[in-house]
This record gives structure tokens, C-alpha cells and sequence, in this order.
């Protein structure tokens, strides 16, 4: 059915879909998140909830205490690595479909604290991330754009094919190893499953000498 | 609170107690009372209950790794390390640590009061006395230390890592700490971490 | 009584609930995607490089200096300089970056970048709406992203830029001797610029 | 509950006792559990409903910020402070800014001076009415005081915004002084905000203070003993609500707080009640403090001309400088070896010495008071854990 005759039907009240709109219609605006803060970026989280950003206007308000209700991981804060083994967890633990914003820099690539020892340097080592949002931490309404991302990306999502998404698709892992506690660092230090870091190319040349008199 | 009158005073009450004054030449000129570790405890009790001190408070608790110089990165000697022992053969285990307390009293309202206590060494003789017996606000800050730092506080209730995980062998605030190598995406790598990306892709 | 505090505090909610249909302060939502807070002239959201003139390129007022990406607390600039040196919108012959990154997935806007840089050529921007589902190539900002308009600054730091354009007008009016930035080493030895066209 | 950290072995889930009678059963709360105010994580041993050990287990928001400030400029370790307590930034800002004028002897301006205590007041406030908010979410109101509390908040963050450029991360003082002098305006719209604050407190002490449930809940749960408080290194309002007269605002007077006059409100038993209430007394105090400091906001410098900004070396050396935080004794002990790092750099957190007495408080009480018990101790874990 072409977008116009669609269109032109909902104006005299008569709805037209096909089951794959219907379906991601359904879960795009039903996402619920894990009721789960790890740091800075949490407190942002709970305000983007709160009346003056109300998240609610997303369907996206019910934060659910336990993994198995929750359909969106916000990772929200500095991922240590005495803390990662748990965020796989909880993400393992998640039912399908599930989705996993990445929120500020710390989340991303460790941001400002990525040279600790202790600090993972992204979640991405070791789950699959949908949405990134950049920001230190992100402004609530970051989040929310970043949520209405995240439903765009439901919405193109197809239902059959080789483009279906993972939790359509029985061959792709919805489970991911969780990192165990070594001696000196995790063990994997990142999962080479869901890992893939472009190679990148070192400057060489060392030109700091300039500048500071 | 002047420290002169106060270290006579420890001596007389405490005998036998070996103090030093370490003065501090910043302008804070917050200086400190170094103490032998077989005294700490009773030097600290009489600091606690002695009618007109009462430093019944203990704020902050430190530690702070004093490699030697020849293997610390920056060798810059102060006032207040004099007495390292340079013939040491083992160069890693050579310095000390220090842990530092820091004493203020609730009830006159004064302070603060420094102790220092120093290791024998950075190796194996790293054991201190722990005074969680003394104040119970050192419980934590210990543990922290020894996790950190790797200093032994014998008598302490409770002494387990506090931060990292169990498994855990190091002792990351230690100078010569070496960090796990994960180094492979830096896109913006300079100076010390351009150097550690380098060595990442060099193994 | 039993009771009466909790009916105390619904009768509050209650107060709150049917003073939102009357009073504005009470309803406090913004409406997001269609509806925007007012905008802060101060608020700061990642660094950007300043222009002049028309071509973003040519009119970087970075010099390639070194001082942000040394002072950078977490240490997400890069620069790398260029080996000949092209004349900035004043004309002026000066040395530019051939490639200026700033990874913003580690930036934590602290702004002291701009704090330090004698040239202001480098400011906070407040856009905020970047979610990606690119980490690598999206975050990963180059020199012509990173690039505004001095105009665009005007546009959202209208006090601030105009203070800046008054202290640059200042400084090249006094021309060589002495420029105004108050940390400005470099600026000093880049200053004698004998011989260039004006 | 969720157990998530390693599942306890099969064995500690059987029968301590063998008469079974009792059963010991080993909890794991947390890292992850909503009403842990983050990543903190509890082993509470249970028999029944009571909790007969507790122990608390740290580090999932370790961050490594003393190691990094070893490898950071003076001034490059200012906006990590933002992140320690992640609710208070500018109070963190001036604890670590104080330590660095202890330790270089740096003379701050008059106007600087206000414009410290104006600010870090407004964190005061905000962070007493979340935590006041977050008390009652843990204490299953869930929902209307946490709004109520946050709707004042984002009204103090647009503050912090029009003035410092971040709602939460403020990055706002510089050794000797503070950044950015107040926009235009400013000055108005804090005035307008603190006048209608009062109001708020009115309103929000109508909505919980005599409320049967909050009373039956928190008196007498959780009570602290002055003694205990005192050797345990507990500060800040837990440590007044305890009945102890200790607030550095009057002892040290740091800064300029002895040109104003405001009340230290103390406590009489100890208990969750008293701390909440502490808080919500300190408020009132806050906004006293606010409304003459803004009154006597003097003209001059906010800035020290003679410090640098850049290649800031302070001479060898150590402070510790300490100020109130919202949650206690916030302070940073420095030690200089006259290069641009400093050579040790150590945060003491009140929220982590606050925990020290978490145990004695909780036992013997229901597994649903430690959560209440944890909510009023007021701990972020961007400090506990640093």
C-alpha cells in the first residue's frame, strides 16, 4: 500500500498496517528499561524520567527492577571491571528482543577515566551496543533522542530476511561470555565475538616539542 | 598545635617511643609526627584519651609508596625522606611506604594532629600495626591501603581488599605499577599513551 | 489521629495536581523533540574550532599549538601539525593543523581546552542531540567536523563571542608588540610578523 | 532480591542450624539493586527477616581517580572532582581547590569568596532534597517526593547552568578563585529561586512530616550512638543527627562562613528520622545563609591574579584541606614534589567512612529497614568507590 493512500485513509480514521509495522509499533513504544544506574550519568537518567523531562512520553517510563522484565539496558555510568562480569549478566539475563544504549563517555570507550586500571574501556568489549550517546554526561534530552533513535531503528526493522534482527534470528548468540576475574585484568579482556576495533594508524612522528615555550 | 611540646609529652607518657617531627615546608606547614610502629597503637590511645587532647577523631587515613629514588620515575628528594637505605640490593623493594593519619579532636575542636608510620621496606616487611582498635573510622581506610598500597596492618579486624576483586594480585597505587595492556583502540594517542599503544602493537 | 498526616500529604498532592491546570510553574514538562528549554548562553556541550571568514579551512584560527592537547584532562585531542605555514583570515602566515582530532567519545566537556587556548580558536558548542549507532566513525570527530563559523559562536555564545571578537579586534590593533592573550607564549613568538602581507 | 554477584555456593543456601529451626540464608544485594544509590553491593546474612551480619562490599565504582590524578595536571584533576560525588560538584571543586591553596598558600578574593559560598550552598540544597527524595522512593513512596524533589532540583541546575555551562559537572573553581563571574541576571533568578525555596520545604515537610507510614518507618530505625558515631569517623548530618556539634562551617571556618549567621540543627536519638529531618532543618539554614551572602555579594576580582592557570607547580610539600560537604567531611590531602603533578593525591569520602557503622546499625533490624538505613546514610558511589 502506497504512503499517501495510507495517510490519507488515517485522516478519515481507518488504519492501515501490516504486521510488521504493527509489531514494531508495538515494541517501539513500550520499551522498558533495566532499572539500573552505574554512575554520573545515572542521576541524568532518573532526572530524563522525572516530570520536567518525563520519558514517560515515550512509553519508556517503566523501570523494571529484574533483568527478565526489561527490554533496554541504559548503560549508564563507568563500567569497572570489578562491575563488567555483572553488566554481562544482566545483560545475558534480559529476554529477547533487547536493546542497549550506551550512554556518555565513560560507557562508550571509558571517557575521562579510561587510562584507570580498573575501568573497562567501553561496554562494547563485551556486548553488542545499539545507540551511542557521547556527553559527559549527556543532557536528559539526549537521552531522549537517543530513544527516539533507538525506535527508529525498531521501526526499520524487517521481519524476515537476512536483515532480521538478532532475536529473529536463532543462528545469532543472545547470550555472551562473561568475563571472569584474573590476576591482573578480566579474562577474555574483550569478548572478539562482538569486539571489532578499527586498526588505528599511530602518528609517529612526535612533533611536541612546539608550542610550550 | 605546636608539635614540640606535644612530642615531650608522648615521650614522658609513652616511654620508649621512638618520635620524630617532619616538618613540612609548604606554606600549609601542616607538620607531622613520624612514629615507630611498635608504639603506634599506645601513642594513639594516649592521644585519644588524654583529658586535654582528646583527638577522638581520626578524618583521613593515607597511604603514599615512597619508592627509591633510583627507581621512582621522578627522583626528586625531599625534605622529607632523608633516611632511605641506598645500599638495599633489591632495588624493586627498596624505599618504603608510609601511612599517614590524620587526627582532629571532636570535642575541643582541634587539630589536626599527623602521624606518620613507616614500612621497613616495599617488599616483604611491610607490616604496620593497624589502629581500627583505636578508631574505628581506620577500618575502611586501612583496608583500602592494603589493597592499593599493599602494606600489612596486623590486628586489623577485618583485612581483605576493599576495592578490586579478590583474585587480584597487584597493588595498583604502588609508582611501578604496570597496568593491563589494553591498548589496541587509541585514536588520539600522545606522550605516555602514544608509548603504551606503541607497546601494545609492538608485542 | 491515625491517618490525618497521610491525608495531610494527599491533600499537598492533591493541592499540586489541580494547581498544574492553573498555574504555569507547576507544569513543568518540556514537551522534547517539538518543544525546547529555553536556551542557556552559557551551556557547553563539546569543543568546536572557530573560523573567520568564509572557507573553514583557510580560516581556522588554530595555529597548531600543542597547549589543548597537552592540558586536555583525559587526553582526547590530537593534532597534527602542518609543515608549511598558509595565511589565516587576516592574512597573516601562520602554521595550521593538518589534522585536528578530538574523540568526543572520551571528551567530558570540562572546557579547559578553551580555558588555555591563547588563540581562541577553540570553543564549546551546545549541541547535544549526537546519538550514533557508530562508535568509530561517528565520535571520532576530524577537523571539518570539528569546524564552525565565527558566526555560528555569535549565534550561541552571543556575550561570550562578542567579548572575544572585541579582545582579537584589541589585540591586532596593537599589532605586533604585545598581543593580548593573557597565556600566550606562543603567541608572543609567533607575533613579529615581519614582512607578511597585512 | 537479585543475586547477582556470584551466586553463593549451594552449601551456605542449607541449614546452618540442624535442628532446623533456623535458617541462616546468605543474600547478596546488589550491585544492582534499586535502591542501592548505585553500584553498592551488601552480603547480608538473614535469619528470617533480620539481618544478623552485614557486610558491605565496595568497588564496582572504582574509578581509579587518585591514580589518575598522579598522572594529571593540578588544574586537569579539577573537572575529575566533578565526578566524585557526582550530586555535589561544586563542593567537591572548593574541597580540592582549598587543599591546593593550603598547600601553595594562595589568597582567594572577597568575591570569589561569596561566590563559593553561594554556590556550594545551592549544592547543599539540591543534594538534600534529592537525597530526601530518594529516602522516601527507597521507603516505597514511589514516585511523588522524588519528583516533587527533582522538579527543585532542575531549578538550581539551571543556575548551575547559566553559570558554569553544566548542569551537573561544574567545573567551577580555579585555585584562587572561581572561573566565570555571574552573567547578567543571575544574581535575580537565584534570588527568585531561593525565596520560593522555602515554600517548596514548606510544602514537601506538609506532604511527609507527619505522615504515620514515614514515622512508622523510620523512628527509632537505625539508631547511631553519639559515641560510636564519633570513633567511627562518621561526619556530616548523620554525624548531627547523632547529637554531636561538629560542622566545619563553624569549626574551620573555611572560607568566609564566620560573617554569617545560621543555626547547626542537631538530633536527639540517631535515627533515620532525625537524619532526614537534620537535613531538611539544614536546608532552612542553607537558604539563610544563601540570602545574606547574596545580599553582601561584594564587586572585585574572582579570580587571584598571581596564580597560573597553566604550569601551576606548588613548592614540595603536603596539605590536607577539609571543607562540609553535603555528605560530611569532604577532604583532599596533597603531596607536592614541586612538579606540575601532584606526587599523591587522596580523597577522603565521607560517603565511605560514613558506611563504616552501616553494620552496627542494621542488625538485628528487617531486611526492608537496611534499604531505609542505606537511604539516610546519603552515599553516591562516585565517592565511595572514587
Amino acid at each position: 500500500m502506497d504512503e499517501g493512500l495510507k495517510s490519507e485513509l488515517s485522516k478519515q480514521g481507518v488504519v492501515a498496517t501490516n504486521l510488521q509495522e504493527l509489531y514494531n509499533w508495538g515494541r517501539r513504544n513500550s520499551i522498558w528499561p533495566l532499572n539500573f544506574g552505574l554512575a554520573c550519568c545515572a542521576i541524568e537518567m532518573i532526572a530524563s524520567t522525572m516530570a520536567r523531562y518525563d520519558m514517560a512520553r515515550f512509553g519508556a517510563e517503566v523501570f523494571r527492577p529484574s533483568p527478565r522484565q526489561a527490554d533496554l539496558m541504559i548503560v549508564a555510568g563507568t563500567i569497572t571491571k570489578k562491575m563488567a562480569p555483572q553488566v554481562v549478566r544482566l545483560y545475558n539475563q534480559m529476554p529477547e528482543p533487547k536493546y542497549v544504549i550506551s550512554m556518555g563517555a565513560c560507557a562508550i570507550s571509558g571517557g575521562p577515566f579510561k587510562q584507570g586500571y580498573n575501568v573497562l574501556k567501553g561496554i562494547d568489549r563485551y556486548i553488542p551496543v545499539d545507540i551511542y550517546i557521547p556527553g559527559c554526561p549527556p543532557r536528559p534530552e539526549a537521552l531522549i533522542d537517543a530513544l527516539m533513535a533507538l525506535q527508529r531503528k525498531i521501526d526499520a526493522q524487517q521481519l524476515t530476511g537476512d536483515s532480521r534482527p538478532r532475536h529473529l534470528n536463532a543462528d545469532e548468540p543472545s547470550e555472551f561470555t562473561v568475563p571472569k576475574f584474573g590476576a591482573h585484568d578480566l579474562e577474555p579482556p574483550q569478548n572478539p565475538v562482538v569486539w571489532h576495533a578499527p586498526l588505528v594508524q599511530i602518528a609517529l612522528a612526535e612533533d611536541d616539542d612546539s608550542g610550550t615555550a | 598545635m605546636t608539635l614540640e611540646p606535644l612530642k615531650l609529652e608522648l615521650e614522658e607518657k609513652v616511654p620508649g617511643c621512638g618520635l620524630e617531627i617532619i616538618s613540612n615546608p609548604s606554606p600549609s606547614a601542616q607538620h607531622s609526627l613520624l612514629i615507630d610502629p611498635e608504639h603506634a597503637v599506645a601513642v594513639a590511645m594516649y592521644l585519644r584519651d588524654a583529658a586535654h587532647l582528646r583527638f577522638d577523631y581520626c578524618s583521613n587515613v593515607t597511604g603514599i609508596d615512597w619508592p627509591a629514588p633510583n627507581d621512582a620515575g621522578k627522583a626528586k628528594l625531599k625534605d622529607m625522606e632523608e633516611d632511605l637505605e641506598q645500599d638495599e640490593a633489591d632495588c624493586a623493594t627498596a624505599g618504603y611506604l608510609e601511612v599517614v593519619y590524620h587526627l582532629y579532636s571532636m570535642e575541643k575542636k582541634h587539630g589536626p594532629v599527623i602521624l606518620r608510620m613507616r614500612t621497613c621496606d616495599r617488599g616483604l616487611r611491610v607490616h604496620l600495626p593497624s589502629l581500627v582498635s583505636v578508631w574505628r573510622s581506620a577500618d575502611f581506610q586501612e583496608r583500602e591501603i592494603f589493597d592499593l598500597f599493599g602494606v600489612i596492618f596486623d590486628g586489623h579486624p577485618d583485612l581483605r581488599r576493599i576495592l578490586m576483586w579478590d583474585e587480584y594480585t597487584d597493588h595498583p597505587m604502588r609508582r611501578d605499577y604496570v597496568e593491563p595492556d589494553d591498548y589496541e583502540y587509541e585514536p588520539t594517542a600522545h606522550d605516555e599513551v602514544l608509548r603504551k599503544t606503541m607497546n601494545h602493537y609492538a608485542k | 489521629m491515625l491517618g490525618v498526616g497521610i491525608l495531610k500529604g494527599l491533600t499537598e498532592t492533591a493541592r499540586n495536581f489541580v494547581g498544574s491546570y492553573f498555574r504555569k510553574d507547576r507544569l513543568t514538562t518540556i514537551q522534547f523533540p517539538e518543544e525546547r528549554a529555553p536556551r542557556i548562553e552559557a551551556s557547553r556541550n563539546f569543543p568546536f574550532l572557530v573560523y573567520d571568514g568564509p572557507d573553514a579551512m583557510a580560516g581556522l584560527r588554530c595555529v597548531s599549538c600543542f597547549i589543548c592537547e597537552k592540558e586536555c584532562p583525559p587526553k582526547c585531542i590530537i593534532i597534527d601539525k602542518s609543515t608549511d605555514k598558509k595565511p589565516d583570515a587576516t592574512g597573516k602566515l601562520q602554521f595550521y593543523p593538518a589534522e585536528f582530532k578530538i574523540d568526543v567519545s572520551v571528551c567530558m566537556s570540562c572546557q579547559i581546552c578553551v580555558e588555555v587556548c591563547p588563540f581562541d580558536a577553540i570553543k564549546m558548542d551546545t549541541d547535544f542531540e549526537l546519538s550514533t549507532q557508530n562508535r568509530f566513525d561517528d565520535l571520532l570527530w576530524p577537523k571539518l567536523r570539528l569546524a564552525k563559523s565565527n558566526e555560528y559562536y555569535h549565534e550561541i555564545h552571543p556575550t561570550e563571542a562578542a567579548a572575544v571578537d572585541a579582545d582579537l579586534a584589541a589585540a591586532r590593533a596593537k599589532a605586533a608588540p604585545k598581543p593580548a592573550a593573557p597565556v600566550a607564549p606562543v603567541a608572543a613568538a609567533a607575533a613579529p610578523e615581519k614582512g607578511t602581507t597585512a | 532480591m537479585t543475586t547477582l554477584a556470584e551466586a553463593p555456593p549451594k552449601s551456605t543456601l542449607s541449614p546452618s542450624a540442624s535442628n532446623g529451626d533456623t535458617q541462616l540464608l546468605e543474600v547478596s544485594m546488589g550491585p544492582q539493586h534499586p535502591s542501592t544509590h548505585g553500584v553498592f553491593r551488601m552480603d547480608v546474612s538473614l535469619d528470617g527477616e533480620t539481618v544478623v551480619k552485614l557486610k558491605p562490599i565496595f568497588g564496582y565504582l572504582h574509578r581509579n581517580h587518585e591514580k589518575i590524578a598522579e598522572n594529571e595536571t593540578y588544574l586537569g584533576s579539577m573537572p575529575y572532582t566533578d565526578r566524585l560525588d557526582y550530586f555535589c560538584s561544586i563542593t567537591n571543586n572548593w574541597a580540592y581547590a582549598l587543599s591546593v591553596e593550603t598547600l601553595a598558600g594562595i589568597v582567594v578574593p572577597e568575591r570569589a569568596e561569596y561566590l563559593r559560598v553561594i554556590t556550594a550552598e545551592l549544592t547543599r540544597l539540591q543534594n538534600h532534597t534529592c537525597l530526601a527524595g530518594f529516602l522516601m522512593q527507597d521507603m516505597g513512596a514511589s514516585g511523588t517526593p522524588l519528583m516533587y524533589a527533582f522538579r527543585e532540583r532542575e531549578k538550581i541546575l539551571d543556575l548551575f547552568e547559566s553559570l558554569t555551562g553544566a548542569r551537573m559537572m561544574c567545573n567551577y573553581m580555579r585555585f584562587g578563585g572561581c572561573r566565570v563571574d555571574l552573567p547578567a541576571g543571575w544574581l535575580e533568578q537565584a534570588k527568585t529561586v531561593v525565596a520560593a525555596f522555602p515554600k517548596f520545604l514548606d510544602e514537601f515537610e506538609a506532604l511527609l512530616n507527619g505522615n504515620e507510614i514515614l514515622m512508622a518507618r523510620t523512628q527509632g530505625v537505625g539508631v547511631l550512638s553519639k559515641e560510636l558515631a564519633i570513633n567511627a569517623g562518621v561526619t556530616g548530618p548523620m554525624l548531627r543527627a547523632s547529637g554531636v556539634n561538629y560542622d566545619l562551617r563553624k569549626v574551620d571556618k573555611y572560607g568566609i562562613y564566620d560573617r554569617f549567621q545560621f543555626r547547626i540543627p542537631l538530633g536527639d536519638h540517631g535515627d533515620v528520622y532525625d537524619r532526614y529531618m537534620i537535613r531538611v532543618l539544614e536546608m532552612r539554614e542553607s537558604v539563610k545563609i544563601l540570602e545574606q551572602a547574596m545580599r553582601d555579594l561584594p564587586e572585585g576580582l574572582i579570580q587571584d591574579p598571581k596564580t597560573k592557570v597553566r604550569n601551576f607547580k606548588p613548592k614540595p610539600g603536603e596539605a590536607y584541606g577539609r571543607i562540609e560537604s553535603p555528605k560530611g567531611e569532604l577532604g583532599f590531602y596533597l603531596v607536592s614534589d614541586g612538579t606540575p603533578r601532584p606526587y599523591r593525591f587522596r580523597v577522603r569520602p565521607p560517603s565511605l567512612i560514613n558506611l563504616t557503622i552501616l553494620e552496627d546499625m542494621c542488625l538485628g533490624r528487617n531486611v526492608a529497614d537496611v534499604v531505609i538505613i542505606l537511604g539516610s546514610v546519603d552515599i553516591v558511589m562516585g565517592e565511595v568507590d572514587r
